[in-house]
C-alpha cells in the first residue's frame, strides 16, 4: 500500500504534442466514498456519504452552498480527517495517508497558484518535492505547459496572468505529478461567464486525454451539466441522487433535485384516479391531467407536480380545455432562440420556455397547459421540505 | 487635493498644518542630534559655534575609542543574535496565530504582546532576581533571551501581519502536490511572508540595539553594552563621541532601513 | 502543518517568555507580598504602602494621565499627518513613512539630550520665540509637564503613525471620491469614512503610545525632572537607591496593572468598533 | 527546588545558547577579573591607567563594568552571592549599604604592599579608600556672582539658576545635609531643609537626576548646582563655562571605597587590583589632567583644580557619619519626592 496510487506511465510524456489529443486514454483510477461522516463540533457537515467514482469519469458534487460538497472533496483530498468512513482508491483505503501521498492533484477555487513563482516554477513544484530528476522535471514541466496551451508563458508570474491563464497553469500543475484522482474545487467561480464555456470543454478535453478520475465541485448546475459524466446532488451533508445529468434532469429523485438542477415548476394538487399505469392528477390550479410515474400513489394522496418550462406551454385565453388552466402572462423575454415567459396562475407563478416565433404575445389573460409529451415529475407532496 | 470645495479648504489647511508640525516634530531632534556631532565645542552643545569632523575622528579611533567600539561590537552582535531568535521565535508563533481560528489564538497573540505594556525597569529588575535566585551569572544567553523578550512582541506584531495574509490554500496546494511542511514552510510560506519577517527582524534589531533597562540589569562586565557606555559617557562628561556615534547609528540604520525597503519594501511593511 | 498541528508552532515563543518573562513577574509579585527580597515572611506592609498612600496613588494617576495627554498629542499630530500620506504621492509618502521611523532609529540616550537643547531656558524653543518677540522671558518647558508630553510625542508618534498609515492605506480612494460626490464635506468624510475604516490602528496606535510613554523611565526622569512624580521613577528608585524590593516590586505591579487595563480597555473598544 | 536541580533545569533551558561556544563567557582563568567602575570619566580613566598598570605588576588582566554605585550594590543584592564582579568602586552611602547587606568580603589591609601610602583610617577590614572627592557649589562665572556659601543657594537671586537633586546620591545627600545645617538644621533634623526649599521651589528651574545636571548645566537650563571638583574638572576640561566655589563652612569630602565581592573567586587578584589602585605611579597619574582625581596616596600631591595641597588637608574638609545618614535617607528619599512634586 505503499505507493497505490501512482499511474503505471508517463502519461505526459506520450502526450508531448497536442495533436497526440486523439485517442480516449488509459482507463484511470477508481475512487471510493463509503459512509463517510464529518463534523464540525455539533454540526454534521458531511452526514454518511457513499460515492463511487468509476476510472476516467467526471462525478460533479452540486449542490448549494454548506451542504457539505466541498467538505467532501478536502476529506479525499486529505484536509479532514472524517469522523467515520474509508476514502478508497483502486479499493485500496487511503485514509492514513497524508495530502501528498495520495496521489491527487487538487485545482483550488482560488487556484492558489505560488505568487512568487513562474508558470513553470508552479508546475516543477509537485515533481520537485517528489524528487524526480531535473532534467525528467523540465521535460515533464514542458510537457504539462504544452498540453494547457501555455508553453509561452513559463516564465511569467501569475500576477502577469489572466483569470484564465491562472486557471490552466493551475491545472497544468496539478496534472505534472500524475494524479490518479483530479479534484476541481469550484475551478470555474472566479472566472468571466464567456470564458467558463470554452475552459469547461478544454478541461474535459484534457481529462479524458489523460483519462484521470475526476470530482468537480460545483453550485453550478450548467457547469455540472456540461462536464460531468455523471453528478451527484448534495443537500444538508447527503446525496439526494446520483445520475447522470441528463437523467437528474429528467427524472429528478426528490423535489429539492427538481428545484435545483434546472428551473422547476411547483403545482399542488391531489390524484384523482389511477388509469392504467398512468394517474389523473387534479391540479389545484383548475386543471385535471394524466402523468405517468414511476412511483406509487393512493387515490386521494396529495402530490407536488414539478414540471419543467418546456414542459408548459401558453394557449389562448379563450381555448378552455379541461388540461389547462387559466392564468396572466406579465411579460414575455426573447432570451436567444427561445421565449421565457412569466407567468401567474393565482398565487403560483410560472416560468415557460417556448421556441420563439416572431412577435412575443401580448401580456393578458391565458391559458397555461401541460404539453401532452411532457414527463414531469410527481412526488409526494410530503416530500417538499 | 484640487477636488476641494471651498468650504473644505480652512479644514485642509489646518490638516496641512498639523502634518507640516508633525514632520518638524519628528525629524527635528534627529536633526539637531546630527548637527550638534558635528559641533567645535568641547562637550555636547547646541547651537555648535563651529562645525568639524573631529568627533567623528575620534570615535573611529581604535586606540581612543576602543572600548566603544567594544561595547558597539558587543551591542551589535547581541541585537543581531536577539533579532534572529526573537524573529524565529515570533514567525513560528505567528503561523500559528494565523492559521488558527480558534479562541486560544486571539488568548494566545494577546499573551505574546503583553511584553509591550512592561515598563523595561521591572522587567530587568525581576529577570535579575529570577536568575540570580536560580543562580545563574548574567550571561550572554541570559542577556540575548532578556533582549529577546522585549524584542518579540514587536516581530510579531510585522510577522503576523503577513502571516495573516498567507492563503491557506497556497499551504493545501503545496501539501497535495507532495511537499513535506519543512519544504512548503521553505519554499511557499517563508518566501511569502519574507518582508513580514524582514520587517520584524529589524524592529527587533533596533529595539535590542538601544535597550538600556534590560542591558543595565543582565548585562556584564564582558557584555559591557553600547547605550549604557554611551548613558555614561553623556552623563558624566557630555562627550560629544556620543553624538557622533548616534550619528552613525542613525545613518548605518537609515542606509540598512533603504537597502531593505528596495528588497522587501520594508518602509511599507513596517506600518503593517 | 495541518491546522490541528499548527499550535505547535507557536510553542518556543509561548515557553521562551514562561521561562523568561512570566517566571521572573511571578517572582516579582512573590516579592511584593513579602518582608524583603529573600521572601522571608509574608507581609502586606509593600502593598499598604503603594495604595494606602496619596503619593503614591497621585504618582499612579500622574502616569496614567501622562500616557493620555501622550496619546492625544501623538494623535492630534498623526493623524493629519497620516492623512496626508493618505492623499499625497508617491514620493511625498516614502518622506512621511520615513520621517515617521526616523525617531525609532535614534538612540533614547541622544534623543533625551537633543529635547534638553530643544526645550531648555536657552534652547531653540525659547530662542525662537525671543527673537520673534512673542515673548519677553523664558519660558518654562524643561521639567514640566507639557514639555515632557512633547517630547514623548515624538519618541513614540512613529508607534502611533505605522498602524494608522498601515489602516488608512486599506481604504480605496475611490470611497473619498464617492463621498465627495455624493456631496459630503471634507469634514463629514472624514467622519463618516475615514475615521470608522482607521478605527482598528487608530486604537491599535492608542495602546502601544499609552503603554510606551506611561513606562518611559528614561525620558520621564531626564526631560520631566524629579518634580513629576511618576511610578517609573519609584520604582527604579525603591529598587536601586532605597533597596526596598517589595515596595519597588508593588509599584512595577502597579503600573503593569494600570497600563493592561487601559490595554484591555482600548482593545475590547476595538474589538467592539469592529464588530459594530 | 535544590540548587541542583534548578542548574540543570537552566543548564538545558540555556543549553543551545550558553555552550555554543558563544563569546562572553565569563573569564574565570587565574590572573583575570572584573571590576565595577563608574560610567563616564572613571571608567575611562581606569582602563586607561590603573589596567595595564596591573597587567604589567601582576599579569593580571581586568574587565571592567561600568555601573554607578548603587547599582553595583542592586546588582549584587539581586545575585545573591553568585559575584557578579570581583571588587566594588563606592561612595560612602553604598559602601554603608554593602556593609549591612554583608556584600563584601572580609578585608586584610596588610596583603596591601602599599598600605603605608594611605593615611591612617583610609583601610578597614571591608576594603580601603582609593580617591576622594570633595563636593562644593558648581556655578556658571558669566551668568551669576560666586556664590559664598551653602546659605546663598536659598536666596532667590541664586535660587532661580540652581538645579536641585536629591538624596540618592552620595554628594546629592552630603550637599542637602549641609544646605540643612545653614539654615539650622542638622544630620538628625533635615526639617529646616524642607522649609526654606518649599519657599524657593517655585524659583528653582530644574529639579533632575543627578546625571543630568551636567546636560542642563551646559545648555543653560541650570547655572548653580552643588557637585564634586572632579565634574568641575572635566566640564571645564570640555570648554564649559563652570568654577568651583568653597563654600565659607568648608568643602565637604568624602572617600572612594573599593571591596571586595562577597564570593569572588578572584580574591588574590581583587588585591593586586586593589592595590595598583593605591599605588604611587597610579595614584599621580589619575591625579593628572585630563583625569584629576584626588588622590589618597600621601607621596601624590593632587592637581591645581583641587582645593587642598595635599591629602592631609581633608581632615579639616567636613565630613559626615554615614552609619548615622543611611537609616535615614530611605525616609528622607521618599519626603523629598513629596516635597519636590508639584
Amino acid at each position: 500500500m505503499a505507493r497505490p496510487l501512482q499511474n503505471s506511465a508517463h502519461m505526459l510524456d506520450r502526450t508531448d504534442t497536442p495533436a497526440a489529443l486523439a485517442p480516449a486514454a488509459p482507463a484511470g483510477h477508481r475512487l471510493d466514498m463509503d459512509g463517510i461522516r464529518v463534523r464540525y463540533g455539533q454540526a454534521t457537515a458531511v452526514d454518511g456519504v457513499t460515492l463511487s467514482v468509476e476510472p476516467g469519469e467526471i462525478l460533479a458534487l452540486l449542490g448549494p452552498s454548506g451542504c457539505g460538497k466541498t467538505t467532501l472533496l478536502r476529506t479525499v483530498a486529505g484536509f479532514i480527517r472524517p469522523e467515520a468512513g474509508r476514502v478508497l482508491v483502486d479499493g485500496a483505503p487511503i485514509g492514513h495517508l497524508p495530502p501528498g501521498k495520495r496521489g491527487v492533484g487538487i485545482v483550488f477555487q482560488s487556484y492558489a497558484l505560488f505568487p512568487h513563482m513562474s508558470a513553470a516554477e508552479n508546475v516543477a513544484y509537485g515533481l520537485e518535492a517528489r524528487g524526480r530528476p531535473k532534467a525528467e522535471v523540465i521535460r515533464r514541466v514542458e510537457a504539462a505547459l504544452a498540453a494547457v496551451r501555455m508553453e509561452g508563458f513559463a516564465a511569467r508570474r501569475p500576477r502577469a496572468l489572466s483569470g484564465g491563464q491562472q486557471q490552466r497553469v493551475a491545472l497544468a500543475r496539478a496534472l505534472a505529478i500524475e494524479p490518479a484522482i483530479l479534484l476541481l474545487d469550484e475551478p470555474f467561480a472566479a472566472l468571466d461567464r464567456a470564458l467558463r464555456l470554452d475552459l469547461q470543454l478544454e478541461i474535459k478535453r484534457i481529462q479524458r486525454r489523460f483519462g484521470v478520475t475526476a470530482v468537480l465541485v460545483t453550485h453550478d448546475q450548467d457547469e455540472a451539466m456540461s462536464m460531468a459524466d455523471r453528478m451527484a446532488v448534495m443537500r444538508g451533508g447527503r446525496v439526494e441522487q446520483v445520475d447522470a445529468p441528463a437523467t437528474v434532469y429528467d427524472s429528478p429523485a426528490t423535489p429539492f433535485v427538481a428545484g435545483f438542477v434546472g428551473t422547476s415548476n411547483r403545482l399542488h394538487g391531489r390524484v384523482e384516479a389511477r388509469e392504467g399505469a398512468d394517474y389523473r392528477v387534479r391540479l389545484d390550479v383548475g386543471a385535471s391531467v394524466i402523468l405517468a410515474s414511476p412511483r406509487g400513489f393512493a387515490v386521494g394522496e396529495r402530490v407536488l407536480l414539478c414540471a419543467r418550462p418546456e414542459h408548459l406551454a401558453l394557449r389562448d385565453a379563450t381555448a378552455e380545455t379541461p388540461e389547462s388552466w387559466p392564468a396572466r402572462l406579465r411579460i414575455s423575454l426573447p432570451l436567444g432562440p427561445a421565449l421565457v415567459h412569466d407567468v401567474e396562475a393565482g398565487a403560483t407563478e410560472l416560468k415557460l420556455h417556448e421556441a420563439r416565433h416572431g412577435q412575443p404575445p401580448a401580456p393578458g389573460p391565458v391559458r397555461v397547459a401541460l404539453l401532452p409529451t411532457a414527463r414531469p415529475a410527481l412526488f409526494p407532496a410530503g416530500d417538499d421540505a | 487635493m484640487h477636488r476641494l470645495a471651498p468650504a473644505d479648504r480652512p479644514l485642509a489647511l489646518l490638516i496641512l498644518a498639523l502634518a507640516v508640525i508633525a514632520l518638524l516634530v519628528l525629524v527635528g531632534p534627529v536633526l539637531i542630534v546630527l548637527l550638534t556631532s558635528f559641533t567645535t565645542s568641547q562637550a555636547l552643545r547646541f547651537p555648535p559655534p563651529g562645525l568639524t569632523l573631529r568627533w567623528y575622528a575620534e570615535l573611529f579611533d581604535p586606540v581612543r575609542s576602543a572600548q566603544i567600539h567594544k561595547a558597539a561590537g558587543n551591542s551589535l552582535l547581541v541585537a543581531f543574535c536577539t533579532a534572529v531568535l526573537s524573529t524565529a521565535m515570533a514567525t513560528g508563533a505567528a503561523l500559528a496565530i494565523a492559521r488558527s481560528r480558534a479562541g486560544w489564538a486571539r488568548l494566545a497573540e494577546g499573551a505574546f504582546l503583553a511584553p509591550l505594556v512592561l515598563p523595561g525597569i521591572a522587567f530587568g529588575l525581576a529577570a535579575l532576581m529570577f536568575f540570580s535566585w536560580l543562580r545563574q551569572p548574567p550571561s550572554f544567553a541570559l542577556l540575548v533571551m532578556g533582549h529577546a523578550m522585549i524584542a518579540a512582541p514587536f516581530a510579531l506584531r510585522t510577522v503576523g501581519a503577513s502571516a495573516a495574509g498567507l492563503d491557506p490554500a497556497l499551504l493545501e496546494s503545496s501539501a497535495s502536490l507532495g511537499a513535506s511542511p519543512w519544504r512548503t514552510f521553505r519554499r511557499v510560506v517563508l518566501p511569502l511572508i519574507m518582508p513580514g519577517v524582514a520587517s520584524g527582524g529589524f524592529l527587533a534589531f533596533i529595539s535590542s540595539l538601544d535597550n538600556v533597562p534590560v542591558s543595565l540589569f543582565l548585562s556584564s562586565a564582558e557584555t559591557d553594552m553600547l547605550p549604557i557606555r554611551l548613558w555614561g559617557m553623556m552623563e558624566t562628561s557630555l562627550d560629544v563621541r556620543v553624538a557622533a556615534a548616534s550619528g552613525v547609528l542613525v545613518a548605518v540604520a537609515f542606509l540598512l532601513l533603504l537597502l531593505m525597503d528596495r528588497a522587501v519594501g520594508l518602509v511599507r511593511r513596517m506600518a503593517g | 502543518m495541518t491546522e490541528q498541528g499548527a499550535w505547535r508552532l507557536a510553542l518556543p515563543l509561548a515557553l521562551a517568555q514562561a521561562a523568561f518573562f512570566l517566571a521572573p513577574l511571578l517572582l516579582l509579585a512573590a516579592t511584593s507580598f513579602a518582608t524583603d527580597e529573600n521572601l522571608g515572611s509574608l507581609s502586606l506592609a509593600a502593598w499598604a504602602d503603594v495604595l494606602g498612600d496619596a503619593f503614591h496613588l497621585q504618582a499612579v494617576l500622574n502616569t496614567l494621565r501622562l500616557g493620555a495627554v501622550t496619546v492625544l498629542a501623538t494623535l492630534l499630530l498623526a493623524v493629519p499627518l497620516a492623512l496626508l500620506h493618505l492623499v499625497a504621492g508617491p514620493g511625498l509618502r516614502r518622506l512621511i513613512l520615513l520621517a515617521a521611523i526616523l525617531p525609532l532609529l535614534t538612540s533614547v540616550v541622544v534623543r533625551t539630550f537633543a529635547w534638553i537643547v530643544i526645550l531648555g531656558r536657552e534652547g531653540v524653543i525659547n530662542s525662537a520665540l525671543l527673537s520673534t518677540g512673542a515673548i519677553a522671558a523664558p519660558i518654562p518647558l524643561l521639567q514640566t509637564e507639557h514639555g515632557l508630553v512633547l517630547a514623548l510625542t515624538q519618541i513614540e508618534m512613529p508607534l502611533m503613525l505605522l498602524p494608522l498609515i498601515a489602516a488608512l492605506r486599506r481604504i480605496d480612494p475611490a470611497l473619498l471620491d464617492a463621498s465627495s460626490a455624493l456631496g459630503a464635506s471634507l469634514a463629514r468624510t472624514l467622519r463618516k469614512v475615514v475615521l470608522p475604516m482607521a478605527l482598528p490602528g487608530l486604537l491599535a496606535g492608542c495602546t502601544l503610545v499609552f503603554a510606551s510613554a506611561s513606562t518611559a523611565f528614561i525620558s520621564q526622569s531626564v526631560i520631566g525632572g524629579g518634580r513629576l512624580a511618576y511610578l517609573p521613577m519609584l520604582v527604579w528608585q525603591q529598587a536601586m537607591v532605597v533597596f526596598n524590593w517589595p515596595l519597588a516590586a508593588a509599584l512595577a505591579l502597579t503600573l503593569m496593572g494600570s497600563v493592561l487595563t487601559v490595554a484591555a480597555a482600548l482593545s475590547m473598544l476595538g474589538r467592539r468598533a469592529a464588530h459594530a | 527546588m535544590t540548587t541542583l536541580s534548578r542548574r540543570t533545569l537552566m543548564g538545558a533551558a540555556l543549553g543551545t545558547l550558553g555552550a555554543a561556544g558563544l563569546p562572553f563567557r565569563a573569564a574565570q582563568a587565574a590572573g583575570s577579573m572584573t571590576a565595577a567602575v563608574y560610567p563616564g570619566g572613571w571608567d575611562e580613566a581606569l582602563r586607561a591607567v590603573l589596567a595595564p598598570a596591573l597587567k604589567q605588576a601582576h599579569g593580571v588582566d581586568v574587565a571592567f563594568e561600568p555601573l554607578f554605585a548603587v547599582d553595583q550594590i542592586a546588582k549584587a543584592r539581586a545575585a545573591r552571592g553568585v559575584a557578579p564582579f570581583d571588587v566594588f568602586v563606592l561612595d560612602p552611602g553604598p559602601r554603608v549599604s554593602g556593609m549591612d547587606l554583608k556584600l563584601f568580603e572580609p578585608f586584610d589591609p596588610a596583603r596591601l604592599s602599599n598600605r603605608a601610602r594611605l593615611p591612617a583610617g583610609y583601610s578597614d577590614e571591608v576594603g580601603a579608600g582609593v580617591a576622594a572627592q570633595v563636593v562644593g557649589i558648581a556655578y556658571n562665572p558669566k551668568k551669576v556672582a560666586r556664590p559664598a556659601g551653602w546659605r546663598d543657594l536659598f536666596k532667590p537671586e541664586f535660587a532661580k539658576h540652581l538645579g536641585l537633586t536629591g538624596f540618592g546620591t552620595t554628594f546629592g545627600t552630603i550637599s542637602l545635609i549641609e544646605m540643612a545645617k545653614s539654615v539650622g538644621g542638622s544630620e538628625a533634623d533635615m526639617e529646616p531643609l524642607f522649609t526654606e526649599l518649599r519657599k524657593i521651589l517655585s524659583l528653582v528651574p530644574a529639579v533632575a537626576q543627578p546625571a543630568a545636571m551636567p546636560g542642563l548645566f551646559q545648555q543653560g537650563q541650570i547655572d548653580i548646582m552643588y557637585t564634586n571638583t572632579y565634574t568641575v574638572t572635566l566640564l571645564k576640561s570640555r570648554g564649559v563655562d563652570i568654577e568651583f566655589a568653597v563654600p565659607e563652612t568648608g568643602a565637604a569630602a568624602f572617600g572612594t571605597t573599593m571591596h571586595i565581592a562577597k564570593g569572588s573567586r578572584n580574591i588574590d587578584a581583587a588585591y593586586q587590583y586593589i592595590d595598583t589602585m593605591i599605588s604611587t605611579p597610579v595614584q599621580a597619574a589619575l591625579a593628572a589632567p585630563p583625569y584629576s582625581f584626588v588622590p589618597v596616596n600621601t607621596e601624590v600631591k593632587p592637581g591645581a583644580d583641587v582645593p587642598m595641597k595635599s591629602i592631609d588637608d581633608l581632615r579639616s574638609f567636613v565630613t559626615h557619619d554615614w552609619t548615622k545618614i543611611n537609616p535615614q535617607r530611605p525616609r528622607w528619599i521618599d519626603r523629598f519626592n513629596r516635597e519636590m512634586a508639584k
